[in-house]
């Protein structure tokens, strides 16, 4: 028999939950020649901002124990690029687009959101990316303060319907107020975790392994931090989540899946393993069948909190 | 047009030290073997895990057939592990990936300047391509590539080493300035590889000569196929990936 | 040449600046067998309460990448066990003892702290829990509000003059807002971080791998975060920092050293080499003779900010 | 005083299947074959480096001389690669750790229950100490102890299957009921180890024919040596480390 993996996210109907983690995946077809990308049940595109941006110097990335730090810098060739030389590739394609999005200012945020309501054949979806938190320049680290984080959301929100998520970093704050925040100026669901601040020291050089004293932890070290925020968001709120944070493999994406993330983004995984994403919807089919479940859905959210297993010692 | 690329478990046929510096590893693959140019790179899995977690980078050094060789140092916690696989080990490989070095290089005659980890793929472009010159730089006699490995190169090689205990003694980039001044600097091409501070002081030369040439500017790498922006380079028309784009650049095209 | 790895943390001098993280080390002997205790800078005790408490069921621990959750929920047999039974230990043993302190309320706080003002003899600093992340019942969640946090600084400063160190975790809030507060109440020194709080989920069960919801993360995987707040707080305030998270080997303790760590506490690494602390302490000697350092007090805080650098791209 | 452990390097001379469930693994190390009871374990630090992370606690299983046997069941990542290693391999043990299963039982006859990873340390103590019974409960026939792993054993055998593959069919408390039953249960001591479930059945049946008896209650651990508090039972005494202060309890004094 056949697992129905159908996620639904309000409206918006995929064929699985499967997807990629901003800024690893390419810009478009990086991965095409190992993985066949119609297969996956949306694409979350690198962030993009209204204008071209160079990123930071090199080097931008180091290994770190089960993980790594990259300071990117949200490089991309801005809006017009993506428009011109992206979208077509992702029209035919036909996988559900959602475009991750940051802008300098809430305007900026604005214009991006505007633009991209009148591409509702490609876009499914707006990621805000709230919390690069390796743009350290001037304009994007405004969002440390809580206020433009709420203009952000508005500005977003006044210039279209699209499905909108708000992409969270626990480096921000609260991440259970920012996240009622900006439910409350009508966002549709939270995108977390973004990568968490860190550092590497090389000991010779008395310098840090980037070329910026901190980049952004990401892969399997962080996974156990984004999963206790996808589980406290998604129980707060009962909003669309899209989880990442070190999701590598089936087992990883189940825990994430059983404490109700509605899309899985496979994020440092795919530098690891080109084919992560398909091997690891394989994976979930294969549990789903050896456990009887036959609508996804069944199993999404269906943690069982520790109170009620019984708080015996010795067992 | 998407090109496939390959992501294939191979079991090693040898994994040993030849010198003091160097580990040879070999395998055999249909797909990562076809078609393959010295330059182009495979991203080799070290563990299953996170343990290295992220793959690393190895030029091809040498294809003979479907067996495919590559040679090491041991920098790090990555090439240590790796040295220590034995023959039948599987690990999973990434490939073909990057650009290459130019072949025909018309009228010029080739010149290789190599050190440290930039030797392998230098070593394979003088055995595949008529080179006039292969000058490799090591620190002293023991970090010598062992005359085996070398004796299907008919380039003329020239070693310098830092201490003098073989060859000419200082940087390899002395042999290159003789060799260029004693000669028609117009008539040579340069592909290099090798230490960044190696790789500057041969463009510099090469600009001073007005010597055209070749790079292969090994960044740090993540994810090998151009998708993380990590391992970026920047050139003349704006940064480039060292994985994709790259490795090898045109000299006039950096920026350095 | 003999390396100098005095360490001195305002008034207190320790011969060098290893010590163990609280609740790592047992609660006296345990690990006497393994490694000569008398070789550490210092040692800090598991947290200690007033009255004795039970902790959490089981389990109570499990793996994950590069790392582990704990939910021991600070069991200890409280402070009258610990002055008759683990007192006269410490006492034998000779090596600088710094006791973790937890309380339900900023009274218990300072009744801890006054209780060991009178043990100068054994007791040499204070280091307060004001974050163990698992306890969630009742009075030490309290936490959570930063007044309280204030108020058990004040509580513990108005009772001694001990060397007073705050223990912070990032879950508290803004690590470095929380620090400068209660530097403003007197406390002497901070250490950090405690564990960050995750969750891990048997996908069979459906359900946590340990008792609780949440654990604390500790290990390899925290690293870089913990190096990072250690740099910040030290650079922002320059005060003495207990530093821990995931230190394993001399390569990690060079790298908080070089941030400007005074202490560098093993915690979990203890659990997987007996003898890490040793080790590390023999590692840090050695690649301070190789690099010709005679006095410790050059390297620690010798890191360079990647400013300095140069921001060429292509090095 | 503190009584020395051992935290020792040592070579692996055998890892090998010894049937659909067992691996065994043995190495030589005096220090860590001293004085050794059944009931005690070691701590196995399984790969340098973070993956696995934590050590992995395994009983002994036999000690000839100074080569010392572990029996072990691959039932995760960590027992996975553990059962990788080869011959010459080396591994970090810790040990000898916990306490052990009495020894002299007095006039009482000794009974043993195991299950799953519970076996080993029940066969070591079979094979060192006069037993009348070793009862082994698997879910099947593959599961089974091969003949020559148990071949040192003197005690009267029994085996149970859950699907009734071999021996009585059902769980191994029948056969352990049935015994009781068939005999004067006074005469009996029991000594068990393998999963909970088993364990509390096994207790509950003792409690109903006034039995004394151990349990090895293994719990997952973290440091194994009584430092970290991750492994605690509940007694009638307080909270014990089952690593420290076990892995052996008295019946009596177990709170389930
Ligand atoms: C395109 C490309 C081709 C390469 N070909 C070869 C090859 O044929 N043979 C070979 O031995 N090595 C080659 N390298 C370098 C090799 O990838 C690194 O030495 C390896 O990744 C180090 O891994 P590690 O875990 O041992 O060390 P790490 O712990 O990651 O690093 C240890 C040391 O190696 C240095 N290092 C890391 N990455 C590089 C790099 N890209 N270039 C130079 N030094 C580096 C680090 O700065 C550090 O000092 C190549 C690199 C690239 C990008
Ligand atoms: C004192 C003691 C003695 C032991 N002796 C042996 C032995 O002689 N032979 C042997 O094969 N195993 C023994 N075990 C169990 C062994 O330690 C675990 O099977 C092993 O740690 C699992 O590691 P893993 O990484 O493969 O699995 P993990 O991924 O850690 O766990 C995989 C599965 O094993 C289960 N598991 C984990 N820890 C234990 C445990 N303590 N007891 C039972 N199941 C567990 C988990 O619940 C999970 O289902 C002993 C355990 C203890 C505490
Ligand atoms: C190289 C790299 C680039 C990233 N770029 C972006 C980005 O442009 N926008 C964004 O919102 N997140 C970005 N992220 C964060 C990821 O989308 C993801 O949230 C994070 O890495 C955690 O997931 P992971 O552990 O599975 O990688 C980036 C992460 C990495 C490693
Ligand atoms: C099993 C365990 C018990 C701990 N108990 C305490 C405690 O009682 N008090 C405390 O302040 N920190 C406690 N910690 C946190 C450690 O002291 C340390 O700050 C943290 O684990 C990070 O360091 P590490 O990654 O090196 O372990 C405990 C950590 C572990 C793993
Ligand atoms: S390594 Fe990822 S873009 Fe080059
Ligand atoms: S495993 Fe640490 S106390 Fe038992």
């Amino acid at each position: 028999m056949k697992v129905d993996l159908t996620t639904r996210v309000k409206n918006l109907v995929l064929k699985n939950p499967i997807t990629v983690a901003s800024g690893t995946f390419g810009t478009t077809d990086e991965y095409a020649g190992y993985v066949d990308s119609k297969k996956l049940g949306a694409i979350i595109t690198k962030t993009i901002t209204v204008k071209p941006r160079a990123g930071n110097p090199m080097p931008r990335i180091c290994e770190t124990s089960a993980g790594m730090l990259n300071a990117i810098g949200l490089q991309n060739k801005g809006l017009e690029d993506f428009i011109e030389h992206k979208i077509p590739y992702f029209k035919k394609l036909g996988v559900p687009l959602i475009v991750s999005i940051a802008g300098e200012s809430a305007e900026e945020f604005g214009e991006l959101a505007k633009t991209f309501d009148g591409m509702k054949d490609v876009v499914k979806a707006l990621e805000i990316n709230l919390s690069c938190p390796n743009v350290e320049t001037g304009g994007v680290n405004f969002m440390k303060k809580q206020e433009r984080i709420l203009d952000v959301a508005k500005a977003v929100r006044d210039q279209t319907d699209l499905l909108a998520f708000a992409k969270i970093s626990p480096e921000l704050g609260d991440v259970l107020e920012i996240a009622g925040k900006v439910i409350g100026q009508g966002i549709d669901g939270i995108s977390l975790i973004n990568t968490l601040r860190g550092m590497a020291v090389d000991p010779c050089t008395r310098s840090s392994r980037i070329a910026k004293d901190f980049g952004g932890l990401s892969g399997p070290a962080i996974k156990p931090v984004a999963l206790r925020y996808v589980y406290q968001v998604k129980k707060e709120f009962r909003v669309p989540v899209i989880a990442s944070g070190g999701i590598s493999n089936a087992h990883d994406a189940l825990e994430f899946l059983i404490v109700g993330a509605d899309l899985l983004a496979i994020g440092t995984a795919n530098f690891v393993e080109p084919q992560a994403t398909l091997r690891i919807l394989k994976g979930i089919e294969e549990f789903c069948r050896k456990e009887r479940i036959w609508h996804l859905e069944d199993l999404r959210g269906s943690y069982r909190p520790a109170g009620e297993k019984g708080e015996g010692y010795n067992r | 047009m998407t090109i496939k690329k390959y992501d294939e478990d191979v079991s090693l046929l040898e994994n040993k030290r030849v010198n003091g510096k160097y580990f040879k590893l070999a395998f055999q693959s249909a797909n990562l073997s076809r078609n393959v140019q010295p330059g182009q790179f495979l991203q080799i899995r070290i563990n299953d895990g996170n343990d290295p977690y992220l793959r690393r980078p190895f030029s091809y050094y040498r294809i003979t057939g479907k067996r495919i060789e590559i040679l090491y140092e041991v920098l790090g916690r990555g090439t240590e592990i790796l040295s220590q696989k034995k023959k039948g080990d599987v690990l999973k490989v990434m490939g073909p990936l990057g650009n290459a070095f130019a072949e025909n290089l018309g009228k010029k005659k080739r010149i290789l300047i190599a050190g440290g980890v930039g030797v392998p793929p230098l070593v394979f472009l003088a055995e595949k391509y008529p080179t006039e010159y292969l000058l490799i730089g090591t620190k002293s006699k023991a970090e010598l590539m062992p005359k085996p490995e070398l004796k299907k190169v008919r380039a003329k090689i020239l070693c310098s080493t830092e201490d003098g205990s073989y060859g000419t003694k200082g940087r390899v980039t002395l042999l290159l300035e003789k060799i260029l001044m004693d000669q028609h600097p117009g008539e040579f091409f340069i592909q290099t590889c090798g230490p960044k501070k190696m790789m500057e002081a041969v463009i510099a030369i090469a600009a001073k000569y007005g010597i055209e040439g070749e790079v292969s500017w090994d960044e740090s790498m993540a994810c090998g196929v151009g998708a993380c922006l990590g391992c970026m380079v920047k050139t003349r028309s704006g940064l480039k990936r060292a994985c994709a784009d790259g490795p090898v650049f045109k000299f006039e095209d950096l920026e350095l």
